[in-house]
């Protein structure tokens, strides 16, 4: 055998073996941790944030390799947005940075939304003040 | 990069001395043994050999017992239904153990829908049928037994002749699905007291496309594909009458190398598993440890704190091929039903891991596969989550408790709000 | 001594181009395509490929409306159980025609004794389907119609594309059996209206041991080999690997030169006929007359005062190659039904004699067969007390009835005192 | 391929493609023919008898390759027996001296012996007086 062949594309397995942003961030902002007991994933996000604006992003994620290239590539894509820009950040940005996902691993980069989203609501939880910005819905839409 | 393939449960690469002996039967002895002419006879002469091979691989009394079809997966479903359909006047009921391959647990759960009945008898923890349960589940109504003689997952070997004795007094047929099995065990129909047994050729060292389902004369069976009167009127279709010669071929080398090949995957086994426990902590082997109650060439592994699929594919990126039967490398997203039948803690399901050892294999293979899976475990766990609440004492490991905290299960049943099975 | 293969419906050989894409998955890629690692995707890879290939030799619209079978057989029995299983709520009734194969014959019967009920089209004497008989069987309760693309016994093209409107207008999925035809006619499935269509690579010099069934996207259809979840769920079972790949390549090659086989064995089937009905007297072709309403490479003789099997074997040992559906040739010991659907005399169903042409016969084995033939069946009349009888006037010829006598099926019938049929 | 391939064994397949015995014998002395209207076969055989005893025997066939080969094999065993004898006639002789039928083939050689049965029952029905060497029973058990 002359070639390599993989699973996911070049994109997702590039971000499952050399993974961006993994890691705690020591004295984040706000972190949060979903899962999906089906699949058994569970990922965790950990974000910087100043000046309503989210600096660094660090994810954990225990699950299989397109879980971890879209906790990956969430982190990577998340940097950098307004905390309610990322409030409407949704999975398809990531489907679509990773160059596409398999139908059943669709679910990972849903996992990788509801991650951030529960670290923004943590940030939101700990910082009211910040509350202002954010749209009610969309901060209890995804709160658990 | 090495290459070091440890899946021989999926599949075995075809031996070369059976590929001989196929060719010609693709470009020149293309005949269709149901012919009267030259071409057919000759290619009938060649499916003689071939049952005869296979028949003396089993112990079957006669090649006449000898069936071919497709694969392990359809001699499972002939045995199942065939045996089922043939038996309706007389009964209605199969027992089945819990840990059967999804070809007899799903053909057993069709036969439901067109009204048959069923008792699934249970296993104990390392998945050994509980033969006393099976005893208690016969009923007058009962017409068939299936036991597998191999787990295919975790590679118990489960008590058969017990089982047979059982089956023998009540005079109900057993039927042994023996495809994660042949080449790897010896197989004696007589003493196993197997009505019926299913193999499956690709799984030592012959071709895909072909299964063999033996069947004792006195076993009334019913052909499941419908059509011509080919193998006896049990199993309509033309031939594959390349396939059905390699068959042959890698079953009587099987039989002739069973025992070295034994000798040689169990040292494999050994090996690999000392050699593995010893580097990476809170790891755990599913089903028996090695020795007679486990299949020689099958480790079934459980790695905390991390997934499965993971873990397969850096082991193929550093060019060990395994398998997995957690939720994630499964097309049906759910861990493999033999897991949760031992009752496997769902952590430890979805980290599973399958290494299956064949002939070619070597002992230097399974120290390279120690190195590699040491370090891929060591980076997979430091992007964990689990391992980390594991290190700060939040969690506790379920391979080697530590009373400290609660079990990633009822951690991951927190996190995610619905119950980890 | 020359050798004449004319028994192309019974087996055609590997197209050596096929043998040669099929070579590196059996020593080399021998991988599972369920397994996820290298050894796994790179056959899953080829997989795709073959299914593409065959998506276009029968213009699916998309690959994943193809399915990969053991054979021929198989998807004739997925098809026809698949889709009645599968919609068991809405309906239980089955239109077929009475000269399908016995794959379709025996699957229609097993599913009678699970309560199913269907309707069976008569043809006419050349074997077409009686569209607006086949019409009036469909009832409220029908949820599938099989009608075969050609007669594998006497190579009547059915009217299918008029039946798929039918079933069209009716709702009902139309299966097409083109086990027999494909590789030898051109095939639409939208415009043939085909809901599902079996296929048989080795019918087209693809290997043994693998077969495809097409299935519209909307048309319902349960699994009936019960297991894994290959093939979209709807096949259980390890796949052919090497047969796969192979069957894509022959579908790529039948794609490619079906123009042109069609033309070389069209001429063939002339010539041969035509040499046939010159040089020996009292022979009936079986079918439709070459040209429109039959296949290209099918002849169907009944050679009258004289048995099949007999001739069968001379021919064989004049290099010659054939196949009978004479009842002495068949398993069964009953001459074919679909000999019998069309009203074919006794006498003459037990002189049949099938000859299949292939894309490798020449115009001069057609001419070395035409004096070979005219030899055996002199031979053979020499020894046929029917013959006798015939030329002294006490028995009538069926072929060319001169009015002298009985028919030799009154003769049969009297001296043995039983019936013929 | 050099070896050459058969659907019957050796002497089957001679007795097939080179039979003895095939014809009709101009003035028979008694002639028989019998049929098998599932399988399509019929046979006809006829004798010469002399004091009793068979001189002569021919068959004609209609039939498959081992219907062919049977009613060969009957004539040659026949020939030379006494009435008597060949009343008790088997067809497991035709089996025997051919080496073996496939069991779906074994009616064929119930159908030689049936034509030769006939073939005797004509010649008593001609001769009256050769009655007396018949035991009735065999005379009438493979009459029709
Ligand atoms: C015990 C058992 N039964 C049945 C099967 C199905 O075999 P196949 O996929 O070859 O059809 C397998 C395959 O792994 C098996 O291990
Ligand atoms: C029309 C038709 N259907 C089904 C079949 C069965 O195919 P196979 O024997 O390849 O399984 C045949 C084989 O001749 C056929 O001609």
């Amino acid at each position: 055998m002359s070639d390599t062949y993989t699973l996911y594309n070049k994109t997702v397995m590039d971000h499952f073996m050399n993974p961006r942003n993994m890691g705690d961030l020591p004295n984040a902002d706000g972190i949060g941790e979903v899962g999906a007991a089906a699949c058994g994933d569970i990922m965790k996000m950990s974000l910087k944030v100043e000046n309503g604006r989210i600096t660094d992003a660090r994810f954990k994620t225990f699950g299989c390799g397109s879980a971890i290239a879209s906790s990956s590539m969430a982190t990577e894509l998340i940097k950098g947005r307004t905390i309610e820009e990322a409030l409407h950040f949704s999975n398809q940005e990531v489907v679509d940075a990773l160059g596409g996902l398999p139908p059943v691993k669709i679910h990972c980069s849903v996992l990788a939304e509801e991650a951030l989203k529960a670290a923004l609501e943590d940030y939101v939880k700990r910082n009211p003040e910040s509350a202002s910005q954010v749209p009610p819905s969309a901060a209890s839409a995804n709160g658990r | 990069m090495r290459h070091v393939y440890l899946d021989h449960l999926s599949a075995t690469p075809l031996l070369p001395e059976a590929f001989e002996a196929m060719k010609p039967y693709f470009l020149e002895a293309y005949g269709n043994p149901s012919s009267l002419h030259q071409h057919g006879l000759r290619v009938r002469e060649a499916l003689t050999q071939a049952r005869v091979q296979i028949a003396e691989l089993v112990r079957a009394e006669s090649p006449d017992e000898i069936f071919f079809t497709s694969g392990g997966t359809e001699s499972v479903n002939l045995a199942v239904k065939g045996v089922a359909y043939a038996n309706k006047r007389r009964g209605n009921h199969i027992v089945w153990s819990e840990v059967e391959h999804p070809a007899v647990m799903n053909s057993v759960e069709f036969l439901e829908k067109e009204g048959f009945t069923h008792s699934k008898v249970p296993v104990d923890s390392v998945g050994r049928v509980q033969v006393e349960r099976l005893r208690e589940a016969i009923t007058d109504q009962t017409t068939l037994i299936c036991v597998q003689l191999a787990n295919h997952d975790i590679g118990t070997l489960q008590p058969v002749a017990e089982v047979g004795a059982i089956a023998a007094e009540r005079g109900i047929p057993l039927f042994v699905d023996a495809n994660s099995a042949a080449g790897w065990v010896p197989i004696d129909v007589q003493h196993l007291g197997a009505s019926l047994l299913s193999l499956s050729p690709h799984r030592f060292y012959g071709p895909k496309g072909v299964g063999v389902l033996y069947r004792n004369r006195r076993a009334r069976l019913v052909s499941i594909l419908h059509g011509g009167v080919q193998e006896g009127g049990r199993r309509a279709g033309t031939e594959n009458v390349p396939a059905i010669v390699g068959a042959g071929v890698a079953a009587q080398a099987a039989a002739r190398d069973l025992e070295s090949r034994v000798t040689h995957v169990r040292g494999l086994q050994e090996r690999l598993w000392s050699g593995l426990k010893a580097a990476i902590p809170f790891l755990k082997l599913n089903g028996p440890e090695p020795g007679p109650q486990r299949i020689c060439n099958n480790l079934n592994l459980s790695t905390e704190f991390i997934e499965g699929e993971g873990q397969l594919l850096l082991l193929d990126m550093h060019g060990i091929a395994v398998a997995s039967g957690s939720s994630c490398v499964s097309k049906s997203l759910k861990i493999s039903h033999v897991l949760a039948a031992i009752g496997l803690d769902h952590a430890l399901a979805q980290g599973n891991l399958i290494m299956t050892l064949g002939r070619d294999n070597t002992a230097e293979e399974m120290d390279y596969v120690v190195d590699e899976f040491s370090r891929i475990v060591e980076k997979l766990r430091g992007m964990s989550p689990m391992w980390d609440e594991f290190q700060r004492g939040i969690i506790d490991s379920v391979v080697a408790p530590t009373g400290r905290g609660r079990s990633f299960s009822e951690y991951a049943a927190e996190v995610s709000g619905k119950a980890a099975h």
